[in-house]
């Protein structure tokens, strides 16, 4: 009897248990919008088949995504310089009297930046507290988001693509890193040039260029053969292989003396690989 | 009574919210009815019928005033028709609510928007660097040239904005029903009179594609002005929407101790 | 195959600990457990206690100071070491997902969280008790009032068989641990080898002060023996810190890895490695929430024996017993919010990312739900309050109040509950003019919940007074007899007040200045409760009691109140230790270990509650396994006596 | 004592209450309007269209079609006064103050100004011209032999309709296709109104304004009187304008008005897929309507669209999806086409209708952005043009990745087909696709029971809509509906029964124990 009485007892007190609880999950579940949390991050397949506006998408990529950097570097909350501005600003930086960094280029600045965030703190983003010379930033390449050098370079190519400077990171090669993985698409997209010969051949620069190393060429546009000492001349302030590079991929930029504008196709950027990009450019400043 | 208090109390409350909060609402913002939503709505509830049940039984004389006559009508014999009634009403009502819920409902999905972000600390345009945390309208100085400048914001604005964002500044121009969200309605509080000039003339600036992922840059039909108007125009422009909706710009600590 | 490759694991991990003290000490150590999952509480990520933070930043510097002397010491100990190389440091592995071991039918991820949630449950259960068992037991020989010692020797046999229940877990749990997660255990075990012998000589001392202060109970009843029973247990609860201190370091450099190099290697300084970044606030959260939770769960039990009682002395006794660890719970959880503020503060502090992760992403909305459950044990704590006015003759004088402060809590808990960014459909956008809600939106900020919260303690003391002096009545002419209780009231009325203009005020200001004013609105809060506490003293310094208090005299559902508030804090806190634990994301070690298993995606919080729900089930059911031991212990001892 | 202090206080929050309610609630004495009150308003608020003199010159004037009024002539076009009387009456400048004017620049400001504001408003404009003169305000149209809308009616004001050829203008259904060119007076072009949209109808859509405009005309436009006792050539009886008003007012067609709020799509499931656009399994479902704006986000900025609404309807199978767009066009621009180019009034260029959708569905709430999408977001378009008398009518499908960058999709792969109609004013076009195609990067999948981000453009070619010139709207959804399954009913029906099952076996435990 007194058992049955507390048998019941339990029983009532259990099953207002579960309902209490039963409420609560269902509240979880039907009560509140449901937020898929983000699946952990896949690495960057990096291979050499890319053209710059791809290694520049996927520094875009890791930007947003991987590399956690709107995190911070977002319009939002003001917790760290926002970035769309770097291109242009980081070759003024390394002018800044408070500059103690080792970087010479604007590209070196950036990457000093990302990884020895502490090198250069600008105004009022600092830890509070030390008056701007900790910067509360993670050593990107270490640590919960350890970028590769070749996802560094990417998010480099990036910032500059955006900030409406030109490209000067090292673009990845064949053998960058993670080749295997990227074997596949690889062998999907069609055969990069391995040579600066078979690039030219491809792309059918010698139509109109007279290019070096190949005897025949056309004359629709400049001939090549003397770039690598006029290269670095054409535009002031820009090296000669950021020059060519901005010659094939926006041709128009700067047209040479007695040549028309609107001659060359302006679509080569979407179409060359970063490797072969290097061995052209390579080619045409006389480097082996 | 003893019965009747808790449900009147909870009925009051319930019209305060139901009607009493899209009211006050709409004092503020004419033109709305901010009614509380749903969702919020069920929880209030939930805790305003806790509440006021537990306040209500925790001495033996309330807890019997008020489950006693539920009690009784279940199990005196005498109500039996009563009790039919009671039965059914509630079991009906259940009925009533799960095929509300289990209804397929095809509103639109929410999205959860911020419609105002916080401002970024700078913002490129007009192909130069805005540190906005510290950026000033510099044509407010110019107490002289007020009202002219105001008056070509005007026209900047009725060459450029007015279509969306309407002559009354309600964000009701005469193309407004097409855009989701809807443009914004300078004369709400909420809007312009909680910001600083220096992030209209960001908004302004970079437009919709400058808003970060929150402000859903991907739906807002807001133009990237930098590229259309200048500068100065644009500071005319903000100059004039403030001056016309009756607002005064916020002034942040910072800018505040710059003066 | 995959059996075989499981066993080489086991053995590779055990083999690690070359002597067998060393292997039984890692065993041991595993009991109390890695992936332990916390109690967090607040959902507010903006620092309050400024003095808390600066004491942790003073401590952080002369940790940094401490580290380069003891740094090269240790490479000096790394290198002589070299030979016998068990315990030289490895960086953490780079794991693919075949080289976690899979178990047919064992989901790994859930079966680990299953038991280590279990595990948490019972170790801060044994961890509270002997906490306020031993104050109880101190009280009782302050007043000489006998109740307390009863009490306390009662409360001690309930957690006999939680230790047992605790220490089975933590071995299911080291087991399951090396099973699922072997690199992983490697790893940890490497760093953590050394003070797995310390852990596991607690373990020992604890389990000898266990026996000695229970068994010993009444032998040692009275005069020095007392005393010596007394340190007994003062041995015991310093052992149980002491173990909950180790093993929250473990969960603590889970989540803030210290002591490490960049790449992951450990330098050789296990208390670098102890000492992490959220050690302290997860400590002194833990502690906190342990003795609320602790209390709660006794008081659940002296429910239950209520509701069983036939006699009214064994009502009553079991009320005041009720009553006592209901009391306890209160006074643990008045404070929790803010070590929740502390704790959270402190990860922002540590990773801006997982801060925001915690905050402002994915587990946002969480918050809400939390909100809610904190609402039902707030509700519930004031309800029994309210319900223990019917054992005081004076009560009819105050139940008039019971109503407004029940309309002034409700209505501070809906601006609580607010989401800072409302759903809302189309429709409802439509009606607004925008997702801007003109009202509602104001309660979303910060602003609006530091002034709930704070409300919402001020409310549960006043409730809490009220009960306290129903049974009381002012006697003399003095003048704090006389108007005491005005200058109380003015003092309520004064304090609300300036938490609400505070709250109002700094909604208008941006958010770096709003910050600042938290801290005034709690200042406020605590000058209330502690003054108007020490003012009931003078009041009541002469006094009559209204007749006797009514022990016993208690509802049935007041009692409900108190399940309902044990069975909220143990959910809410299988809910935080989820958050706790996911807020790492895909990481084993945060940022430097990373959870290549399949099981490392994060998981939604529906999902998370239905497994929060089965694991409080379980545990439930364990619990009454708990209660029933002692029950047919005292049975066997009656019948003996017939 | 403190109970008193309440009692006071109450009293003193409720006469304050009662003051402000009698203040605002007080007849207000509107004296005629003060013309210098009205300018300083005027100089506020309209002169950035109206022109600082009123010349129809503000810096707004050149954006806007119809242009706004000026007030230096003297001429109205909506006037509610006596056909014989040239001037309008003061009420009907006060009532587009008050209501502005549907589907224009004009908005309504009888929520900023006051009643006695608006009032001083009119005082002004009249002073701006010497048309008012000293004129007492003339007398309202004779509406006292209104006559109640019947069937009869109607059909005899359908008869009238013919009689007197307003379908020359309005279009055999009232949807303003007209079959000549329209210019106001000033050589502006005009278009007719469309019947079937009484919201936009800017003098106004009771029975009085309609008899009103039928009456008097739209002066300077081509809108005439039809008042037998004016020198108009049109001539219709008193009685057969009220007919004709109730005509009028049947045409309304609800179903083309755009909802705030609704922004869904709704796709319904179909064994058997409609063969073209006028399949009558089209009339099975209801539609949605949304509004078009001019693309006025990037360079060309268009500002004077022509059409206004699109409607929308989905069908699908297992295979296919099928979208019925349907608007009202006042022309059927076919280049080339002798009756088109009479009516076109810039270069003539094919009616054109385009759907766009994400070529992936996002499963967050990024979608792509919402003009063309961007690199990372592409979008799958989805357009059909009304060909030209040379090239038949075509469909095609394409891939935008950011404004300009276009790439042709597959439209074979897909199973794309398209087709048009054009009837009194109304082109109904159908698109029909595969649901799912082999070529995941080029075309949108579509999913059952997802919520698919979708927007639409328009082009109507005689309006000089092409390329970037055209109307459009943002991001809506399309859902195709899944089919509803049992639990929709089963559960209600367990809950009954759990509920009643619980209720009876409380009542019982109850009975059981009462004592």
């Amino acid at each position: 009897m007194e058992g049955n009485k507390g048998n019941s007892e339990l029983g009532k007190i259990l099953v207002y248990g579960l309902l209490i609880m039963l409420a609560f999950a269902g509240y979880a579940k039907f009560g509140i919008p449901l937020v898929i949390p983000e699946a952990p991050p896949v690495e960057e397949k990096i291979t050499g088949a890319m053209t710059k506006d791809q290694f520049v998408a996927m520094g875009d990529k890791i930007f947003h995504g991987k590399g956690t950097c709107t995190l911070c570097h977002s319009p939002v909350g003001g917790r760290a310089p926002v970035l769309d501005a770097v291109g242009p600003r980081s070759s003024e930086r390394i002018k800044d009297p408070r500059y103690k960094g080792k970087a010479k280029t604007g590209e070196e600045y950036i990457r000093e930046s990302m990884m020895e965030p502490s090198t250069y703190v600008v105004a009022g983003f600092g830890k509070p507290g030390t008056n701007d010379t900790v910067s509360p930033m993670p050593q990107i390449n270490k640590g919960a988001i350890g970028l590769s050098d070749v996802e560094i370079n990417a998010v480099i190519s990036y910032l500059q693509k955006s900030g409406g400077v030109e490209v000067t990171v090292p673009l990845p090669t064949g053998a960058a890193p993670a080749a295997p993985a990227g074997g596949a698409e690889a062998a999907a997209a069609p055969k990069p040039a391995t040579t600066a010969e078979e690039a030219f051949n491809k792309y059918g620069c010698v139509t109109c260029h007279v290019v070096p190393g190949i005897a025949e060429g056309g004359d629709m546009g400049p001939n090549l053969t003397k770039l690598a000492k006029e290269a670095g001349s054409r535009k002031p302030g820009m090296s000669g292989q950021a020059y060519i590079i901005e010659s094939i991929s926006t041709p128009n930029a700067y047209v040479v003396k007695g040549f028309e504008p609107d001659m060359m196709p302006s679509d080569f950027a979407e179409k060359i690989t970063m490797s072969e990009m290097n061995l052209i450019v390579n080619a045409l400043l006389g480097k082996k | 009574m003893h019965f009747l208090k808790p449900i009147i109390g909870v009925f009051v409350a319930y019209l305060l919210i139901k009607i009493g909060v899209p009211f006050l609402g709409s004092l503020s913002h004419p033109g709305t009815w901010p009614v509380v939503p749903t969702a919020v709505m069920k929880m209030y509830l939930f805790f305003i019928i806790a509440g006021a049940f537990l306040a209500s039984t925790f001495s033996d004389e309330g807890y019997n005033g008020l489950v006693g006559p539920i009690v009784d009508l279940y199990s005196n014999p005498s109500k039996a028709t009563l009790r039919l009634c009671a039965i059914s009403a509630v079991s009906l009502l259940g009925c009533w609510v799960s095929y509300q819920y289990v209804k397929p409902s095809f509103e639109a999905p929410v999205e959860l928007r911020s419609v105002h972000p916080a401002p970024p600390s700078s913002a490129n345009m007009w192909g130069k660097t805005f540190e906005l945390q510290t950026l000033k309208n510099p044509l407010r100085e110019d107490k002289a040239n007020f009202a002219k400048n105001v008056e070509e914001g005007g026209i900047v604005y009725y060459k450029n904005c007015f279509y969306c964002h309407g002559d009354k500044q309600d964000g009701k121009g005469h193309f407004y029903q097409a855009f989701n969200p809807i443009p914004a309605n300078f004369v709400d509080v909420g809007t312009i009179a909680m910001l600083t000039e220096s992030f209209v003339f960001w908004r302004i600036g970079t437009g919709g594609p400058g808003l970060p992922g929150e402000g859903a840059p991907w739906a807002t039909a807001m133009p990237v002005w930098h590229t259309m108007i200048s500068e100065e125009e644009a500071w005319k422009a903000v100059m004039f929407i403030y001056e016309q909706s009756g607002n005064k710009p916020r002034v942040t600590a910072t800018v505040a101790e710059k003066k | 195959m995959k059996v075989r490759f499981m066993f080489s694991h086991v053995k590779k991990v055990l083999s690690q600990c070359s002597t067998g003290v060393y292997r039984f000490g890692a065993a041991l150590a595993l009991l109390l457990a890695i992936p332990a999952l916390s109690f967090d509480y607040m959902d507010i990520s903006q620092p309050v206690l400024k003095s808390a933070a600066n004491a942790v930043l003073a401590q952080k510097a002369w940790a940094n100071e401490a580290a380069p002397a003891a740094a090269p010491a240790a490479e000096a100990k790394k290198e002589e070491k070299k030979g016998p190389a068990e315990w030289a440091p490895q960086p953490p592995p780079k794991l693919e997902e075949k080289d976690y071991p899979v178990v047919k039918g064992f989901n790994s991820r859930l079966t680990v969280w299953f038991i280590a949630q279990l595990h948490l449950f019972f170790g801060a259960f044994v961890l509270a008790v002997p906490i306020f068992v031993w104050l109880i037991e101190i009280t009782g020989v302050v007043t000489k009032d006998k109740r307390y010692d009863d009490m306390a020797h009662e409360f001690m046999k309930v957690a006999m068989t939680g230790f047992s229940l605790a220490a089975s877990f933590g071995g299911l749990l080291s087991i399951a641990l090396v099973v699922f997660y072997p690199q992983f255990m490697t790893y940890m075990t490497g760093i953590f080898g050394k003070v797995m012998i310390f852990y596991a000589l607690a373990f020992f001392a604890e389990s000898f002060f266990l026996y000695t202060y229970y068994y010993g109970w009444d032998k040692m009843s009275d005069g020095n023996s007392k005393i010596v029973h007394i340190g007994l247990g003062l041995g015991l609860n310093l052992a149980g810190v002491f173990l909950m201190m180790v093993s929250n370091s473990w969960a603590s450099f889970m989540m803030a890895p210290s002591g490490l190099d960049d790449s992951g290697v450990f330098q050789g300084n296990v208390w670098a490695a102890i000492n992490g970044h959220l050690w302290n606030p997860i400590n002194i959260h833990r502690f906190v929430a342990n003795i609320a939770y602790g209390g709660s769960l006794t008081a659940a039990y002296a429910g239950y024996k209520f509701l069983m009682a036939k006699t009214p002395q064994e009502k009553a006794h079991y009320d005041w017993m009720g009553y006592t660890s209901f009391f306890i719970a209160i006074i643990g959880l008045l404070p929790l919010p803010f070590a929740g503020y502390w704790l959270t503060k402190e990860i922002y502090d540590y990773s801006q990312q997982m801060g925001i992760t915690l905050m402002g992403g994915a587990f946002a909305w969480l918050f809400i739900l939390q909100a809610v459950l904190i609402g039902a044990i707030f509700l519930s704590a004031n309800y029994y309050l309210w319900c223990c006015l019917a054992r005081s003759n004076g009560s009819h004088r105050y139940s008039f109040m019971i109503k407004p402060i029940a309309i002034v809590i409700v209505t501070m808990f809906l601006a609580w509950l607010t989401p800072h960014t409302l759903v809302m459909s189309s429709t409802e956008l439509t009606q607004i003019g925008g997702a801007h809600h003109p009202l509602l939106g104001k309660l979303g900020v910060m602003a609006a919940k530091n002034t709930a919260v704070n409300f919402l303690i001020v409310l549960t003391f006043l409730s809490f007074q009220i009960y306290n002096r129903s049974n009381k009545k002012a006697l003399g002419d003095g003048f704090w007899a006389q108007n005491g209780t005005s200058v109380q009231i003015g003092l309520y009325v004064a304090g609300l007040c300036n938490i609400l203009a505070l709250g109002i005020y700094s909604y208008y200001l941006p958010a770096s200045v709003r910050i600042g004013l938290s801290v005034p609105q709690v200042t406020t809060t605590l000058i209330v409760i502690v003054a108007s506490f020490i003012m009931d003293g003078k009041i009541f310094n002469k006094s009559e009691e209204l007749g006797e208090t009514k022990w016993g005299n208690m509802p049935v559902r007041s009692q409900y109140a108190l399940f309902t508030l044990t069975i909220g804090f143990t959910w809410l806190m299988g809910l935080m230790g989820y958050v706790r634990s996911a807020i790492r994301q895909h990481w084993h070690v945060y940022t430097v270990f990373r959870d290549n298993s399949p099981g490392a995606f994060t998981p939604t919080l529906p999902y998370a509650a239905a497994v929060v729900t089965v694991i409080v089930c379980v545990f439930i059911a364990l619990v009454l396994f708990m209660f029933w031991m002692p029950m047919l212990a005292a049975k066997k001892g009656s019948s003996g006596e017939h | 004592m403190s109970l008193f202090k309440n009692v006071r206080k109450t009293g003193l929050a409720m006469a304050t209450l009662f003051a402000v309610v009698t203040i605002f609630a007080a007849p207000e004495a509107f004296a005629a309007g003060d013309a210098k009150k009205g300018e300083a308003i005027y100089q506020k608020r309209c002169w950035w269209c109206h022109g600082k003199k009123g010349a129809a010159d503000g810096p707004a004037t050149t954006f806007l079609i119809p242009p706004p009024r000026d007030f230096t002539l003297g001429m109205y076009k909506y006037k509610s006064s006596d056909p014989k009387v040239e001037i309008p009456r003061d009420e009907d400048l006060f009532k587009v103050i008050t209501n502005g004017m549907p589907g224009t620049g004009m908005p309504a400001w009888n929520d900023i100004l006051t009643e006695q504001d608006r009032w001083d408003v009119v005082a002004y404009v009249k002073s701006l011209t010497d048309m008012f003169g000293k004129t007492a305000n003339p007398p309202q149209i004779d509406v006292s032999k209104k006559i109640k809308s019947s069937a009869e009616s109607i059909e005899l004001g359908k008869k009238a309709f013919q009689t007197a050829k307003c379908f020359e203008c309005h279009g055999q259904v009232g949807k303003g296709d007209l079959t000549k060119k329209l210019k106001e007076d000033s050589g502006i072009r005009v278009w007719p109104r469309n019947l079937t949209k009484p919201w936009t109808f800017r003098g106004g859509y009771t029975a009085e304004d309609i008899f009103a405009r039928v009456s008097n005309g739209i002066p300077n436009t081509p809108m005439p009187s039809f008042a037998a006792d004016t020198t108009s050539s049109g001539k219709l009886s008193v009685e057969d304008r009220w007919h004709v008003v109730n005509y009028v007012m049947s045409l309304a067609e609800p179903t083309s008005k755009t909802v705030d709020g609704q922004t869904v799509v709704k796709g319904f499931q179909r064994d058997v897929m409609p063969k073209d656009e006028n399949d009558a399994v089209w009339n099975e479902t209801a539609s949605t309507a949304y509004f078009l704006a001019p693309q006025i986000i990037q360079p060309e900025r268009f500002f004077t669209p022509a059409n206004d609404l699109i409607k929308v309807k989905a069908l699908y199978n297992d295979k296919e999806i099928a979208f019925l767009l349907e608007w009202d066009d006042r022309t059927k621009s076919i280049p080339g086409d002798p009756t088109a180019e009479l009516i076109a009034w810039d270069t003539i260029s094919p009616d054109q209708v385009a759907i766009q959708t994400p070529v992936v569905i996002p499963s967050g709430s990024e979608k792509p952005y919402f003009g063309h999408g961007d690199a990372a977001h592409p979008v799958a378009m989805m357009a059909w043009n009304s060909g030209t008398t040379t090239a038949p009518a075509a469909g095609m499908t394409m891939i935008y990745s950011g404004s300009g960058k276009r790439t042709p999709g597959d439209a074979a792969a897909a199973g794309f087909t398209s087709s048009g109609t054009y009837k009194d004013g109304t082109w109904k076009v159908m698109m029909k696709r595969k649901l799912v195609t082999a070529n995941k990067d080029k075309d949108t999948q579509f999913e059952v029971g997802r919520f698919i981000p979708i927007a639409f453009a328009n082009w109507d070619g005689s309006n000089g809509e092409k390329g970037s010139k055209h109307t459009m709207t943002s991001w809506a959804w399309l859902l195709l509906q899944p089919p509803t399954g049992k639990e929709v009913y089963l559960v209600p029906l367990l809950v009954l029964v759990l509920l009643a099952g619980g209720q009876l076996a409380a009542a019982a435990y109850l009975k059981k124990n009462r004592k």
